[in-house]
């Protein structure tokens, strides 16, 4: 049995879904996205773009609840993000 | 950001109708804060509905000083510390503009330090986004006015010994309407604050503490971008109106961030671009 | 060029504030982007500089870290306009100069009436522009000494004077002081002994911190007084104290 | 007298320019640098930053030029030997106060690493277009002396040298390096403090009351005497006589002003230094500076091997200029060729001291690299082949201008 209330107005309360578009080229791997990624979408990827950095890699798409803080902390204008609709709030989502 | 539009934008990083792409990639380092101030500039500028034929952006030299070159606006890169000057003229010539003065620390404080004090003093209605890497970046790491006490750069290698300036108390005592200072990191307070300096009639300075990856960092064994970034996570404290003369930033102590001076005095040209931009010049 | 009756004047407040501070002539430089005559020179009986108008205080910066025994008094009369950079960055660093800021804004009225409106050459209508608040500026700077007088406070000047002297490091003098030639004379009026009464009646002495009100404007009194009095390290003690904290004895105290 | 030996740096190093400057500057006794970062010079101020602190000499960077030339003013009248280092905008910036130094004569040294230009221009790359603006840059009469070194080496020794004539004549000498010089790195032999002659100002020792700042004996340089001794000293920028006392407009007599340029005119051949190589005999003589006059030795090799008798003349001293030198060399050459990075300077001080009798032939470059040698060669095949005199100074079509304008 969970632990956690379930809130009356759950049924009311959407949740953003959004989708994480990474330029992997204009990337020099500075890892601000990642970092401060509420949820934890990003993580270091193992390849190299042309100028011989990691870029970012998305490993949980379906945890972005496209805050956009990736997009503009992004340096180098190589990530954004895209509204993909909503989704019902559940606990623990 | 204008969430909904940029938002349901697919084909690009929805600043780039505001940048000269085919100048991108920019040359900033990797980890460098000015790609990060640029995009609240721009965030900034979106939410303020602005005419854009109507801003104008003035960057002196340094690495800040590069804005100008990257922004797709009617844009001046200007004279070493003559971004204030230069910008003057343009206000006082077209008040219909709004005019954005774009540079850094050494160009705007140090070398343009007496134009800051004169156009604060004058209030001429300029919005400056200065930001504040500590370090002459673009020459190669010398010491500049704003570098912390003891801190190594190329010109001090024995560690810096004189006090630097205080950014914020120097533009309230020589006269800015509005004063703010945050850190690269703080974006999104960092946009609201270009967009109350923009709409305050006066001069407005936002001062933006943004982490040298190149230089200060690597001379002060700090790590990469990354890691500053995290410093300023941990030692920012957010204390809107406390007095500018407790501003300091000491060499890897507590920074004071937030809103600190917002308030009237006569301007010259005072609105921006508003009906009281018909006064003579 | 200054009036001369005002520098007359002056230069006689420097040799009572000269003479209090017990430096020794011989020690004493004044560096001035305006110009004293031979003859007031030789009577104060130091080595004086006359430099380009702005150049001043770096000037006289040069010349205090050229030769560390000397004292350097710089008078800056132009109202930092050209000077402005080089007044904000040697008080950052607390050079150890002595300022006297020679502040010749102008009132229309000179005979008890209060100021409406301040006219200069540039602007003979009325100056649009609000001035410096140079003690406030001074301060928040990190000025060691801070005080205001009028040309007519000569006793508690030539006091400032001296204790500026002695104070170690950047000390600021702002001297409310008429320029008669170019200001008061565009206006048919050249009462000069008129226009210090005025300034003297219209000031209100305050000798504590706070700057912050202490800008000149029009229907207000003059604020005069010693605003500061502190203790700082001055540019080439911490210069020395860094350099030989991190170089140990390596190091070649620069004297 | 030979250098402090305290002072000097001994050995051999693998340095750049900007870094040997620092070092011949410290060798010479300079004790202050006021200087603010600029590129291609940065790295000289950086090495005198780095190793003043072992000499007791003193590194300030100042808030912009102006306060570094001002404040190197005032160190050097207080008795310092005195330096700035800066290139293009900062050189531009310091106008004012060369003119205030030379009219006051007080002895300090610029090195001015040249970049491109005009205004900001090409910061990380060469240019030799400042010549003229270190010659006439500040308003009014004066002379000054300016040097250009082409190697590491010469940045060292020409930098003592720079501080010797400083404070022989009482003068600013520039040492007018360029980015191409500044950042080249080389063998550079720091020698032994006796080996290194310094010269010192020579100061008043008579009695207090008697001083008077500007009199002045055969050698037209006045004895220096310096604040805090209790000379009373009386110094303005203001056109003075020998008190130092402003003179108006009234008494023009006894004015020092002409002074200014006699005391280099009159001295100009004990000050300048020249390179000759096979000057007899020849048609053609290649007149160069700098990094110009390392590029133009591949062509005149080639030329040589053609046939052609070249001469080569290289400017280890620019200003003053050699008049006479050029002038002798005019009655007995077919003509000079000119490279240079600007589109023209020293060009037209060749012409002027020929006097019509050599033709002249400019060879051009915009700025950011070096000349092609097959430009200069291409030049001086061309003044060796005609035989008409020029109306004036030829420009030589390089392959740049060529690319450029077809």
């Amino acid at each position: 049995m969970s632990l956690v209330r379930t809130p009356y107005d759950i049924k009311k309360i959407k949740v953003p879904r959004g989708e994480v578009h990474i330029v992997k080229e204009r990337c020099k791997g500075c890892g601000f996205c990642i970092e401060y990624c509420p949820n934890g979408v990003l993580a270091l990827s193992d390849e190299y773009n042309e100028k011989g950095y990691h870029p970012p890699k998305v490993v949980s798409p379906e945890k972005c609840l496209s805050c956009a803080l990736c997009e503009v902390l992004c340096p180098d204008f190589a990530i954004w993000i895209t509204l993909q609709g909503e989704v019902e709030a559940k606990i623990g989502g | 950001m204008n969430t909904l539009e940029s938002m349901t934008k697919q084909d690009g990083h929805p600043i780039e109708p505001l940048l000269r792409m085919d100048r991108i990639p920019h040359i900033w380092c990797p980890g460098c804060g000015i790609g990060t101030t640029l995009n609240a500039f721009v965030a900034a500028v979106n939410k303020l509905d602005v005419d854009r034929d109507k801003l104008c952006v003035v960057s002196g030299i340094g690495c800040t000083g590069r804005v100008a070159g990257y922004i797709k606006l009617d844009s001046f890169h200007v004279l070493h510390g003559r971004a204030i000057p230069f910008a003057t003229g343009i206000k006082l010539s077209h008040p219909e503009l709004n005019v954005v003065v774009f540079s850094g620390d050494g160009d705007l404080v140090s070398i343009g330090g007496n134009h800051f004090l004169h156009a604060a003093r004058r209030n001429i209605n300029l919005t400056v986004i200065l930001v504040n890497n500590f370090i002459y970046a673009m020459t190669g790491g010398q010491v500049a006015p704003t570098t912390p006490v003891t801190a190594y750069t190329t010109t001090s290698p024995f560690g810096n010994f004189e006090p630097p300036s205080n950014i914020p108390q120097l533009a309230e005592a020589a006269g800015a309407v509005y004063v703010a200072r945050w850190t690269a990191l703080h974006i999104r307070r960092l946009t609201k604050s270009i967009v109350e300096a923009f709409r305050k009639p006066g001069f407005a300075v936002v001062e933006v503490v943004s982490p040298c990856s190149m230089y200060y960092s690597r001379l002060n064994r700090m790590g990469e971008g990354i890691d500053m970034m995290k410093f300023y996570h941990k030692n920012s404290v957010i204390k809107h109106g406390e007095p500018t003369e407790n501003l300091d930033i000491k060499f890897q102590k507590q920074i004071i961030v937030g809103k600190f001076v917002d308030r009237e005095r006569p301007a010259i040209l005072g609105s921006s671009g508003g009906p009281d931009a018909e006064a003579e010049p | 060029m200054q009036d001369m009756a005002t520098m007359d004047r002056l230069v006689g407040i420097f040799s009572d504030g000269f003479g209090k501070s017990k430096f020794p002539r011989s020690k004493i430089s004044l560096v001035s982007d305006v110009l004293l005559s031979p003859e007031s020179v030789r009577k104060l009986g130091v080595d004086f500089f006359h430099t380009g108008r702005g150049y001043a205080i770096p000037f006289g910066a040069g010349l205090k870290l050229g030769n560390l025994d000397l004292k350097v008094v710089v008078v800056v009369g132009d109202l930092l306009t050209l000077s402005g950079n080089h007044f904000l960055h040697s008080a950052r660093g607390n050079m150890d100069l002595v300022i006297v800021c020679l502040n010749h804004f102008l009132y229309k009225k000179v005979g008890g009436e209060d100021p409406k409106v301040r006219y200069s050459q540039v602007s003979p209508f009325s100056g649009d522009e609000e001035p410096f608040n140079i003690p406030h500026l001074a301060k928040s700077l990190g000025a060691v000494y801070v005080a205001r007088w009028t040309l007519m406070h000569a006793g508690q000047l030539a006091n400032s004077l001296s204790e500026a002297m002695r104070a170690k490091g950047f000390s600021v003098i702002e001297v409310i002081a008429p320029g008669v030639n170019y200001f008061l004379g565009q206006r048919g009026e050249r009462d000069v002994s008129g226009l210090l009464e005025y300034y003297y009646k219209n000031s209100q002495v305050r000798n504590d911190g706070d700057t912050q009100n202490a800008g000149i404007g029009p229907d207000q009194k003059i604020i005069v007084g010693r605003f500061v009095h502190k203790e700082r390290e001055t540019f080439i003690d911490s210069y020395n104290r860094q350099l030989e904290q991190v170089m140990k004895k390596k190091f070649r105290a620069y004297q | 007298m030979a250098a402090n030996p305290e002072d000097v740096f001994t050995g051999s190093y693998y340095i750049d320019g900007d870094v040997a400057s620092a070092y011949g500057a410290l060798a010479a006794g300079c004790k202050f640098l006021g200087g603010y970062p600029i590129t291609p010079s940065t790295e000289a101020a950086e090495a005198f930053a780095k190793r003043a602190p072992e000499v007791g000499a003193l590194f300030v960077q100042m808030e912009d030029e102006l306060g570094s030339i001002a404040a190197v003013l005032g160190a050097s009248w207080s008795g310092k030997k005195a330096l700035t280092i800066t290139s293009g905008p900062g050189f531009s910036l310091m106008m004012e106060n060369i003119g205030f130094g030379a009219a006051m004569e007080i002895p300090f040294v610029i090195i001015n690493v040249q970049r491109g230009g005009p205004s900001t221009g090409i910061p990380t790359r060469t240019g030799q277009a400042d010549l003229m603006q270190a010659r006439w840059g500040s308003h009014g009469d004066y002379e000054i002396i300016a040097l250009a070194p082409d190697s590491p080496q010469e940045c060292f020794d020409f930098t003592v040298k720079a501080f010797n004539l400083a404070e022989r004549y009482r003068v600013p000498v520039m040492l007018m390096a360029d980015e191409c010089v500044g950042h080249m790195t080389e063998k550079v032999v720091v020698p032994p403090a006796s080996e290194i002659e310094i010269e010192n100002r020579k100061t008043y020792s008579g009695s207090l009351q008697r001083y008077l700042p500007y009199k002045r004996d055969k050698s037209l340089v006045p004895l220096f005497a310096k604040p805090g001794d209790g000379h009373g000293l009386y110094i303005t920028g203001l056109t003075h006589d020998e008190r130092g006392h402003p003179i108006g407009d009234r008494d023009l007599r006894s004015s020092t002003a002409r002074f200014l340029v006699d005391k280099i005119r009159q001295n100009a051949s004990q000050i300048i230094e020249l390179e000759e190589d096979r000057l007899e005999g020849a048609d053609v003589v290649v007149v160069s500076f700098g990094i110009t006059s390392r590029v133009a030795l591949k062509a005149v090799e080639s030329a040589r091997r053609q046939g052609i008798k070249v001469g080569t003349l290289r400017l280890k001293t620019i200003w003053p200029f050699p008049e006479d030198k050029i002038a002798e060399l005019s009655t007995r050459v077919r003509g000079f060729v000119v490279p240079e990075i600007n589109y023209g300077q020293i060009a037209f001080e060749v012409d002027r001291c020929s006097h019509g009798n050599a033709n002249v032939i400019l060879v051009p470059h915009a700025g950011s690299s070096v000349h092609l040698p097959v430009d200069i060669l291409g030049a001086i095949k061309q003044v060796a082949k005609d035989t008409k005199p020029y109306a004036s100074v030829v420009s030589y079509k390089t392959h740049l201008e060529r690319q450029i304008f077809g």
